[in-house]
Parts: C-alpha cells; structure tokens; sequence
C-alpha cells in the first residue's frame, strides 16, 4: 500500500521553494543526479544553498544550476575539478559563496544532521586555516576541533535500485554521500534506474532503508555528465 | 484490569486507530505491541525495531521462527516483503534522528508536562536497566503511552510530577488508558474521549492532578 | 596472499591479556559469538572491561564468563534480561561494577570510537539521572548531553559469511552492534558460520570491510545461547 | 626533473619498498600513483579510494571502464576480487579512526616539525579546495610525502616553516624525493638513503633548512 513513487523528476521537485537548503549526492559525476537537477532548474527555484562534494563540470547538472544562478552558497570540499569553470567564474564575480568544509568533515557532519547528533569533535583541519575561528578542545593529549551536524529541507540523489518503499541499492562508487544525504534531507527525493516491486531487494543488502526516502521517480538510462560535457551540451 | 473500561484490546485498538497511514512505527513490550493486531483495514504501518529491523512482522501462527531473527525485547518475530536489516548505529540514527513518526510505550507514571517514567521504579536493590527507552522517547516525532490508569494498587500514574526516574522529560503527547484517551495539553492532562460507561468525575478522581474535560459535560 | 584466517577460538584469542577492554556482539543470543567467548574463559584472562548491550543469559557465553569472575565492569544498556542470574547475583555482591548507558549512546559511542570522533552531543538521558555529571550544552534551544567515543583493545563477534580478506556479512537482527564494535576493536576477532574465498561476498553487499578485522576464525554450525540455556549446560 | 637522482618511476618504487605485506594504503593522485605499479613481488597491498571503496585496482590495459566506478582523483578504475563499496561516512570513519596504515601523498611543502603544505597555495585569487587531504594526514596511521625534492624554479620544498597554509601540523613521517630518503625525526630532517651519484651535500644544499646526515659519509 506504501508507494512513494511519482511520475516524474518535475513532479519530485515541483515543491522546493526559493531558499532551500538542497543536498545533490555524487562524488564528480558518479552518482549526480542529473534529471532531478534539470528538473529543478526548469522548476526555477532560487537562492539556494547547495551541498555537494563538488560544483559540477561542463554546463549541466550542478554546474548548470549554478550557471543559472540558482545557487546563492556552495557547501563542498573540492570546488575545482577538470571542466569545472561554471562556479570559478562566477565565485570570482561574488555571485555565489563557498563553505570550504574537508570532505570527511562533510560526510560526517551530515551523517550527523540525519543521526540527530547537533555536533562532536574531529581532529581534522586543526592547525589549519579551516579551523579558524572553531571550537577547539583537549582529549587525551590531542587538539579536535568541534563542527555541527548538517541538515537540508531537500536532498535529491540517485540510486541503481529502488523499490516502492524507498529501500536502495547504489551502484558502487556512484553510493558515496547518497546515503548520508538521504537521512539528513527533510524530504529526501531519490532517482533510481530502476523500481523493483517490494521484496525485490534483499534486506541483508539494503543501503538506504525506505524510513529515510519520501519520493522514488525512475529514471531509466539516466545520462551521465561526462557522456554531455563531451557532447558539449549545456542545460538547459 | 478495572471490571469497567476498555480491555487492553480495545486500548490497543483504540490507539491504532490514531495512527496515519504509512508510519514508521516503533511498539514498546506489553500492551503496546498489541497495536499491530488492530490496524484499521486499508492502512499498512511499518514497524521498527531499534535492533536493526525495518518491516518487523510477527510470527506467523505457529512457526517456531529463528534465533537471530528477534525484536527488542528479545522475543522471535518474521519480517515483511521489503524489510530492511542494518546495525544499531543505523537504527539509533532513525530513531536519534527523528525519522520514526510514532512510538507506543508503556509508562509507570506520567506526569501533566509529559515527563515519562518507564524504566526504573528507583529501588535501590534493584539493577538499573534503560535499554532503548531513552532514546525513543529524545528522538522519535510522537511519543504515545498505553496504561492501565493506574496501578494495580489503585495508585494514578498519571501525575503532577513522577517520583520514579525520569525517561525524560516533557515527551509524552498522548495516553491511552483502560478509561481514556488523554492529550497532554499545554495546560495539562486534557480528556479525549472516555471509555463507554466512564464519566469525566469517574477519571478525574483516578488521576493524580487536575484532568481537564476537553470533551464537554 | 591476505589471509586473516586463523585455526581455532583458542588461537584467535590467546593474546587477550588481563585488564582488556573488550567489545562483545551480540544483541541477546542474536550475535553473541559463543565459541570465542567460551575459547576466552579457557583462556583465563581475568579483570576484564565487557561492553555488550545486555549480561548473557543462563550460564554460558557471555554469563558465563561473567560467572567465573573474569569480568570486573560491564557497559551495557540492560542487564535485566530472562534467564540472566549470574550478573544480578554478582552484581549484587558488588564483584562487578556496572555503567549503564542508553541502548542508542551506546551504539553511537561505540561507531564514534571506530570512526575518530573523540565525543559528541545526544539529546538522549537530558533530564533523567542517566545525564546527572554530565556536561550539558544547548543548540539551537535544546539541551544535549556531551558524550565520548569508546573504544577497545579487542572486539569479539559472530558472522554468517566472511572471506580472508575479513570482509563480513552478518545474519538478520544478529547484525547489531557488531559492525560497530568491529570498527571499534584494537584488534578484532571474527568467528564465521563460513568462510567463502576472496571474490564470494558482493562488494556492493559487504557490511563490515575486511580493514576492521583482523582474525577469522571458521566456527561451522555455532551453538545457539538459547539451546544451551534449555539443555540446562553451564560452561565450561 | 634533475638530470642526476631517482626518476619518479623509481621514486615510487622506492616508497613501495617500505610497505609491509598486508598493508592498507591510500595513495594521492601523482607520482603516489605510481606506488601501486611497484610493489615488490610477493606483497599484496590493499588500495582505498576515500569516495568509497577498499581494494581498488587500475583499469585493465585497453579497458575504458564506468562513470561510476571512478577514484578521488575522479579517474575510472576497477575493483580486486573481494573488495567492498561504502559510503562516505564509512569510507572517513576509515580514515579518521586510524584503519589505513599509510597514506601516500604530494607536497607543496614540508617543514621539519612534519608540518604538511599540500592544499593550496594561498594565492588570494584561487579557489580554495581541499578535498579529503585533511581528514587523510590527522587520521591515517603513517604519512609519508613523494616529491620532487624542490620545485621547477629551485626552490626548496623541504623548509623550516611552511608559508603555505598548512593541511596538518606535525603529521609527515618520511619523505622520498628524485634525491633522498629523508625522514622527520625529533631533531628535524636526517636522510635515511641517497639517490646513485648524490652526496649529502648536494641534497642539503638544496634543503631549505639543516639536513641530518644519517647515513654517514
């Protein structure tokens, strides 16, 4: 009776309002899920603050949000990669800010937000510019400094398989921050290649439990970034 | 039990119909896991169980059931077509987290603010256990109690402050008791509907604070 | 050429020397790795730390070891269970301390030791006497608990299938608490129903990665805490 | 390059030498790289890959591999028999909790305290970005750096201080550069082996700070 499938990536996304704090899944192009972002972009919401390990490459998916100039603040770690120029330029222009956050800082505070845990202590970035101006504290004879879990009203990611509950398998380095986003997004909208009927996936192997996602489109034969950026297409 | 009342049957099917459609739901031991029999027709809830089941069903009739295939409170249970199995992390992290919608307890008190006391009586022989309880009650959206009015002794659990050890405090949004369903308000306890055959003065006097009439005479 | 195999309990826990934290799986029986349990009350160390959630029941494995006065502190969330005497009895004659922590603090400081996170922040025990000496802390108007990681110098736990590298899966809710404590462990010790060759368990599947484990003991067709309990059996 | 001292091939062949059988490794993107393609006979090393998985391998010659199965250097690459996908969570409890024994990296700097410099350059028109380097330096069990032992211009890149914003104090064990084997001991930097046809004046001449000779003459 459970089914939280909807028609289509536009029909996912169609509530996001101007202002929403969205986490994107993906790791570079593994994983990016790139028709609910087109989906948002024709949706038009603005002044978003995204979170992403990266800020997209060539002219579509994240990177054509930002182009768009949709994305008020970038949370990531690697803001540069190979065909990325969308986000240099216009952070250059002070069009969009930049949270710089280590990547396992990152992945940690936003298993954190889903966990219900509001903050703890790593020892990552202490002595370094990124901990500046941060908590720090003493345990056992080493310096930590303190960060705050992470949380978002939308995290829209994609998955291999999916079934009506919202139970998901990845497909392997293409799983990265999914599964952490899915549980610190609000309302968690996933992509998935394929839709399996109930019992179709084995619950020794479940990644994602269904508790964690609200909207399941499928999207079969998804496109993939770098197969666009070569085709030099560019969203929308 | 009291001779009038609702039968812990009818509390437990009392409080399922209360719940939405579509929930994840966690039921404590007792009373509470009874709610899964009385789920109105047409509405499927998923059922959480804090050892790492998503989709826990009960034993069919009969079946002996598996070792390693147990709920919380230890006992053999099935799980759905579509369940998911992870580690305790993972399910602190929905209950922590707040992705469980609903979670049905058992209560030695409750108090008018909502404090909940369900896991030590104080005593001071006895052996201190809290188990999940903690918890479900910080973590979960909606925090319900099932209980007899009062205890066997004729003591109300339903209380100005507890005097047993807190589970927490200020949690508990509503109770389903043999004689009433009872909404913790921001002014207090605050009647929902009585048991047949109940009257308000009949409750109230079995109530160890003020109980609002948010029913009318 | 990896090959975390080792022969037998007694081999896999011979090193655990007296005064060991050490990490038990298990939730009830689900879990509980009665074999290396029972290869460590052979082995005699004594004054031991034991984290598991609950104290074993009858008197074999965990009650057990327990029993013959091996284990000077227990953490666990709930030391009341049927057929659990032998603690209770001790514990009452003040032979082994007690620190009682919340069934999901537990957990968390359990990952949070295995993951590098030297403490955090819950919301659960805020108010009850559990939190009484505790640093207390408000975010963003509610009050949390600080809480630290816990960690051990060896880690006992039961599996259905692992391969030599030590990668593991587990079996329905006998999972629990023991990928964290694997993670958690100095030095962790795995018994397995069985043991498949390199390439035999789905990498998309692998619920604990071999890095966490260090020995892998074959235990085909372990016994089941609550047989033994029934057959009225009191180990050793 | 420098016409004299220890090709990058053969700079990586060096560091892989000092890795114990059995290993766990993450190897930065580089001449780190280059580790994998070196380790002697009769060792079997176990590659992570921080955006989640363990056991990775190189694409096959000729192979063109997946999208989404790619390394943190977002370059495609396989999967050993027995490896296992993880998400990022797991993937930097790894890291963080002291799994891996060792982590390869490039450096911009390294001072002789260990401090590493190896993110950024500070240049106040480029954009910052970090990645995973700082979770790998604070957690990873032994850190040493590959480089080149100073840049194109000839400036040193073993220093007393670093001046670009460090990626973590005091956290660089050894250092293998196209002319030493240098590691950071508690009196500073001291050479453990020279590259054929270097003396130790010549690789302490282009050090920017004092250079323990522990070798001997």
């Amino acid at each position: 009776m459970i089914d939280k499938r909807v028609a289509s990536p536009a029909e996912a996304v169609a509530d996001i309002p101007d202002g929403a704090t969205v986490m994107i899944g993906g790791f570079g192009e593994a994983g990016s899920p790139i028709e609910l972002i087109h989906a948002l972009i024709d949706q038009g919401a603005r002044n978003l603050t995204v979170v992403n390990n990266n800020t997209g490459s060539g002219e579509v998916g994240l990177a054509a949000l930002i182009k768009a100039e949709r994305v008020s603040r970038m949370i990531c770690s690697y803001p540069r990669t190979a065909n990325s120029t969308v986000f240099p330029e216009l952070y250059g222009a002070g069009k969009v800010e930049l949270d710089l956050v280590p990547q396992g800082t990152l992945a940690e505070r936003i298993r954190a937000g889903g966990a219900g845990i509001p903050g703890f202590y790593t020892p990552t970035s202490v002595g370094t510019p990124l901990a500046e101006g941060k908590e720090h504290r003493d345990f056992d004879g080493r310096e930590y400094v303190f960060e705050r879990g992470l949380v978002a009203d939308f995290t829209l990611i994609k998955c291999r398989t999916a079934d009506p509950y919202g139970n998901l398998l990845f497909n392997k380095t293409a799983r990265n921050f999914s599964p952490l986003m899915a549980m610190a997004g609000e309302v968690t909208i996933v992509q998935a290649d394929e839709v399996v009927t109930a019992g179709g996936i084995d619950p020794e192997c479940v990644v994602t439990p269904g508790i964690f996602v609200d909207r399941v489109v499928e999207v079969a034969n998804p496109q993939q970034e770098s197969d666009l950026v070569r085709r030099g297409v560019s969203y929308p | 039990m009291t001779a009038i009342g609702w039968t812990r049957d009818e509390m437990a099917e009392r409080a399922a119909r209360d719940i939405p459609d579509g929930s994840y739901v966690n039921l404590g031991i007792g009373i509470p896991e009874l709610v899964a029999s009385h789920v109105p027709e047409g509405r499927q809830l998923i059922y959480h169980t804090e050892n790492g089941l998503l989709g826990m069903e009960s034993l069919p009739e009969g079946a002996e059931g598996e070792p390693e295939l147990i709920n919380a409170g230890k006992k053999r249970v099935a799980a759905m077509r579509g369940a998911a199995y992870f580690h305790h992390a993972d399910s602190f992290a929905m209950i922590r987290g707040g992705h469980l919608d609903l979670c049905v307890l058992g209560a030695l008190q409750v108090s008018e603010k909502g404090d909940l006391a369900n896991w030590s009586t104080g005593a001071p022989d006895a052996i201190p256990a809290v188990g999940g309880a903690m918890d479900l009650v910080a973590g979960v959206k909606r925090i319900v109690v099932i209980t007899q009015h009062t205890t066997r002794d004729g003591e109300p659990k339903l209380v100005t402050e507890c005097t047993y050890p807190l589970t927490a405090p200020g949690v508990v949004d509503r109770i389903y008791t043999d004689l009433a369903v009872i909404d913790v308000s921001d002014e207090g306890f605050k009647t929902v509907e009585l048991a047949p055959g109940v009257d308000h003065a009949y409750v109230a006097e079995r109530t160890g604070t003020h109980l609002i009439n948010g029913i009318g005479p």
